[in-house]
């Protein structure tokens, strides 16, 4: 069997993480292809049901990232989130999804190299969880009837 | 057993942007079994669920005449989940239709009567039907004068203009199309529907009406009505209650003991007299 | 039909014999964990109450799957809707109580009605045969007497059964019933004054509420208009558990779920206590407050639904959402109200 | 006369005066209930009315559940929890101060009807209360239970007991209780995420998804739920074991840190679920990391409003 290559989804702030993944691209600093993202206006913008939705689709991890505190565009955006973002840490860990999951960091647009190496540790982490079986929607049966 | 929760496979042949704003568009079916045809017989007034696969079902009133063979016909406005997909499908894609629903206009018990028929707004589509089929020759000389008054915002917004602009040209039927403001080329009637009734009311001496119609639209055609000597039992009109089922099983459409869907949606103002106003 | 008797040493050698080709479901464990469950025939009890929840989800589960499809079927469509079928499996339900099978026979009319027959619910309903558990001693909120019915009813049932000195009186009640009772070891026993003398003292037991038949006399719109809704309605939270643990309520919403291979679709009950349940595309909602809402419930149950089924009530006296309204809305309250209201 | 019954004396007293006096238009209070163990949501409006309330340990409804929305000047007869709920809502803007007369009563705690059920299965008649008995009659018997044997349990670990911010209290201080030290929740913290993942799973495998626990809510009051948008919808309407999860998970993060443990959410589960399971998570995380409690203050900002720079989040790389 070939190696579980996992599905995660990730949620960058359009003014930090995601000029970060670009700089990246274009310094040819290798990553890992294995997430989709989702580029948000700000970190504050994120509502845990998009999290959720992520999950439930069966995405293996969502990694979600931001300004660093004090650098947000919008002022204090990510602080809120932050508050938010340690609620959600903590009851998904305490309910028993393994916090390699769901993943949180702050990268600026400058710091492609803290963006690779928080790609391939992401990436990592979510390959040693093995795929989610466990806190997803069930497939749909289509079990469909012969057609004569 | 026949199930009634399976759609006929149909494919979109053809559609129609209807408005300006392009919430309006007609839908041109097929079915691609042809049986499926005749197993779909209807009469004006009936609707339909259109079936999106993966989207939803929506209720929508048939368009077309029995009397126009090889497709049917459907206006849908763009307001939800399930039309606002279906209004980004494209002719040649396949969906489903389940139906018909729910009652015809009474054309059996109308035999021999007048009829005028009062639409306003895109609730024109189960009256276009109506006339289309009043006016087909195996059935017109079974009743009376026929008046077909029909509103719209604009020019625009008007459907199915080449219908009424040939059948203005008839001598079997009145034609009076207007519109709620005056436009630069128009040249018709200018008012909402009930003053523009009012003006050309026929009188209500073995006549029947058939309203159909925004809520406000068939509220304020009513004392129009009254006023010409109508009874409530030859004001006959449609209601459109949210459905899901269309078999009156599941329960939302209910107005007081009729389910709207399957004992509806065409019922006389004398029954809904007797009925909660829940619609 | 005739009357049997199952002594207490045959009782299990009986619920063996009922299932030989068919399974058995019958009520397991007490109060909140009383459901009907498919059943160890030495293991059947008789001692409960009612079931946690009513009986109708037997037939008609909270999510049942109606239809799919596939985007890569080639035959004879992609994109077409097919019929998953009714898997419906040959099951005797033992311990129906009498208001739940007059709940199924008030549903059953709707979901085979006078234009369209329900194909999912008609599959499992045909293929049960239903043993009821007449009650000895009703719950005190019980009213099924009141309601049209008796703990003895016999409405929806093929047999009707009651305790008897540790084993069961049973009369048979339908051919099917009847040649159920005959492939098993019960011997014949006349009973009939047995049953009536119990009835008699079972429905003593409830005491009589008598303003339902009140209502029967008002104009649908006398009701309707009646001034006390908005009372009635203040303290409802709008939940709809009287709506789920009903024995009648059949509403149900048609959702479609879909992923890049496919779809399906399927129906989830629904309840008419919530907002959306009516509201239209456009915002519009014919019932859009709580006392609209309340006052449909109530008058589903006990007016529209006797005018469509020959003055055969939508309560069936169970109690459940007596017992179960967080805010204490009672129906037999509510029908008092109803009963008062003045003809105009 | 006991305890019980000079409190109900006292409600109805001051609900009269209220309502006489114009400071109230309607006293939402509760009324003895249909079924045993019950006590109704009751909406007096005249002083005649005044005279069917009542005050017990059934009253498990939360009324504040009942202010949001509301045009009249209310009276609320409230317990600890209730008051904090109202308060909570008049900083959240979701019923006037002015319009508010909290008539706090020092609540002693409120009975379980599953503990009740649990120790006294037969049919239930009548239950009467005296200040710590319950008696209960059925066909053919009778039971006395101790009421603190059967309080709820989030009666059993209540701080607030007595009205912290009341108009008026219609009678004397309770004592409080020890407060919620969570320790039946570290023990679980404790165990392997597989054994938490399944005894979250298993808690609410029995959800039917009717929504009491969010209507029986004061904190529930949006216009929309998200488990009610259909654009995109966010939840699937079947009984899907993860679209319940998502449902329990993102209300829980709604209430964070504004639950009071009022206990109206499990009260009303019809299928007992205990739903503040996922509150409790988030309760405790909020008080260890900002000590916050809601409805002490008429001014207090809920805890997701507000930030520090310094917030702990080691967690966020």
């Amino acid at each position: 069997m070939s190696e579980f290559e996992p599905k995660v989804v990730a949620f960058f702030c359009n003014w930090c993480t995601y000029g970060a993944a670009d700089l990246a691209g274009v310094s040819r600093l290798d990553y890992p292809p294995n997430f989709r993202v989702v580029r948000l206006p700000c970190t504050g913008r994120l509502n845990p049901k998009f999290i959720m939705e992520a999950f439930k689709r069966g995405a293996d991890g969502v990694w979600v990232s931001g300004c660093h505190p004090g650098d947000c565009h919008y002022i204090a955006g990510n602080y809120y989130a932050r508050r938010k973002f340690i609620l959600l840490h903590t009851l998904l860990e305490s309910i028993g999804v393994d916090p390699n999951r769901l993943r949180f960091s702050w990268i600026s647009s400058a710091e492609a190299n803290k963006f690779q190496a928080m790609a391939r540790d992401v990436i990592e982490h979510v390959k040693a969880c093995g795929p989610n079986l466990t806190f997803r929607k069930a497939e749909l049966q289509l079990d469909l009837p012969e057609v004569a | 057993m026949n199930n009634p929760y399976l759609p006929y496979p149909v494919r979109i042949a053809d559609i129609v942007v209807d408005s300006p704003d392009k919430s309006l568009r007609t839908f041109k079916f097929e079915f691609l079994d042809p049986e499926d045809e005749n197993r779909f017989a209807y009469l004006p007034g009936q609707f339909a669920e259109l079936s999106v696969p993966g989207q939803g079902e929506i209720p929508i009133g048939i368009a077309s005449s029995p009397t126009e063979k090889g497709y049917v016909l459907f206006t849908v406005n763009r307001v939800g989940q399930v039309s606002s997909f279906l209004h980004n499908m494209k002719p040649g894609d396949i969906m489903g239709i389940r139906g018909p629903l729910g009652h015809p206009y009474p054309v059996d018990t109308l035999k021999g009567k007048n009829i005028v028929i009062i639409a306003s707004g895109f609730a024109v589509t189960t009256l276009r039907a109506t006339v289309v089929w009043l006016l087909h020759p195996d059935n017109r000389s079974n009743y009376g004068r026929i008046t077909f008054v029909y509103g719209a915002r604009s020019p625009g917004h008007l459907l199915f203009r080449e219908d009424w602009e040939a059948w203005q040209k008839r001598d079997d039927i009145d034609v009076f199309v207007a519109i709620y403001k005056p436009v630069d080329g128009w040249t018709g009637k200018v008012g909402f529907v009930p003053a523009v009734l009012q003006e050309i009311c026929p009188p209500a001496e073995n006549t029947a009406a058939i309203i159909c119609g925004p809520p406000i639209a068939i509220k304020t055609t009513q004392p129009v009505l009254f006023e010409a000597g109508y009874k409530p039992e030859n004001i006959i009109m449609s209601l459109e209650n949210r459905m899901k089922c269309g078999l009156g099983i599941c329960g939302r459409c209910n107005v007081g003991p009729e389910y709207v869907c399957k004992d509806g949606p065409v019922f006389t103002l004398a029954q809904l007299n007797e009925l909660p106003p829940e619609y | 039909m005739p009357e049997y008797l199952v002594k207490e040493n045959a009782l299990a050698d009986f619920f063996r014999e009922l299932t030989q080709d068919r399974r058995l479901l019958t009520p397991q464990g007490q109060g909140e964990n009383c459901r009907l469950e498919e059943t160890d025939p030495s293991k059947v009890s008789l001692e409960y109450t009612n079931t946690h929840k009513s009986p109708k989800e037997c037939f008609f589960p909270q999510t049942e799957k109606l239809l799919a499809f596939s985007k890569e079927a080639d035959k004879p469509h992609p994109n077409e809707y097919r019929d998953l079928g009714d898997k419906a499996v040959a099951t005797v339900i033992f311990g129906l109580r009498p208001c739940d099978a007059r709940g199924l026979c008030v549903a059953d009319k709707v979901f085979q009605n006078d234009r369209f027959t329900d194909p999912y619910w008609k599959g499992k309903y045909e293929k049960t045969l239903k043993i009821g558990l007449a009650c000895l001693n009703p719950s005190p909120q019980c009213f099924c007497a009141a309601m049209g019915g008796s703990p003895f009813g016999e409405a929806g049932l093929d047999v009707l059964a009651y305790p008897r000195d540790k084993g069961l009186g049973l009369k048979t009640l339908t051919e099917a019933g009847e040649a159920l009772i005959k492939t098993t070891k019960a011997e014949p026993g006349d009973l009939k004054s047995e049953i009536a003398d119990l009835e008699k003292k079972a429905i003593e037991a409830q005491g009589p509420i008598d303003h339902f038949v009140a209502i029967n006399e008002r104009k649908i719109m006398e009701l309707y208009k009646a001034p006390h809704w908005p009372t009635t309605a203040e303290p409802c939270l709008g939940c709809g558990v009287c709506t789920f643990f009903c024995p009648t309520c059949h509403c149900f919403d048609i959702q479609d779920e879909a992923n890049e291979r496919g779809g399906i679709r399927m129906r989830n009950w629904d309840t008419c206590m919530s907002a959306l349940f009516t509201q239209h595309g456009s915002g519009h909602n014919p019932r859009p407050s709580k006392t609209e809402r309340i006052r449909q419930r109530f008058m589903h149950k006990l007016k529209y639904i006797p005018i469509k089924q020959d003055g055969v009530r939508g309560c069936t006296g169970c109690g459940r959402c007596v017992v179960m309204c967080p805010a204490n809305i009672d129906i037999r309250s509510v029908a008092a109200l109803m009963a008062q209201t003045q003809a105009s | 006369m006991s305890n019980l019954d000079t409190l109900t004396q006292k409600i109805r007293e001051k609900a009269k005066s209220l309502l006489e006096g114009g400071q109230a238009d309607v006293v939402i209070g509760y009324r003895t209930g249909t079924v045993p163990l019950m006590a109704a949501p009751f909406f007096a409006r005249t002083p005649q009315d005044c005279d069917q309330l009542v005050w017990s340990s059934f009253a498990r409804l939360n009324l504040a559940n009942y202010l949001p929305g509301r045009t009249e000047k209310v009276a609320l007869v409230a317990k600890g929890c209730d008051a904090r709920n109202a308060v909570g809502q008049v900083a959240e803007n979701q019923y006037p101060k002015d319009k508010l007369f909290i008539l706090g009563v020092p609540c002693s705690g409120q009975v379980d009807a599953a503990k009740v059920a649990a120790k006294e299965p037969r049919p239930i008649q009548t239950s009467e209360e005296t200040d710590d008995s319950i008696k209960l009659t059925g066909p053919g018997y009778s039971t006395d239970l101790k009421k603190e044997d059967v309080l709820r349990r989030n009666c059993l670990t209540c701080a607030h007991r007595t009205p912290t911010l009341a108009n008026e209290l219609v009678g004397p201080e309770v004592p409080s209780l020890p407060t919620d030290d969570f320790s039946d929740l570290t023990a679980l913290l404790a165990k392997s995420s597989e054994e938490r993942l399944t005894y979250f799973k298993d808690l609410i495998k029995d959800c039917l998804r009717c929504y009491a626990c969010r209507n029986a809510c004061p904190l529930c009051y949006c216009p929309v739920c998200f488990v009610d948008e259909t654009r995109p919808q966010w939840l699937g309407k079947s009984t899907d074991p993860m679209d319940t999860m998502t449902f329990h998970l993102l209300r829980g993060l709604h209430c964070a840190g504004r639950c009071t443990a009022c206990g109206a959410c499990e009260t009303a589960c019809p299928v007992n679920i205990k739903v503040r399971e996922f509150n409790r998570v988030l309760d405790k995380t909020v008080k260890e990391n900002w000590s916050y409690e809601p409805g002490l203050a008429w001014d207090q900002k809920p805890p997701l409003t507000v930030y520090q720079p310094n917030d702990p989040a080691d967690f966020i790389k």
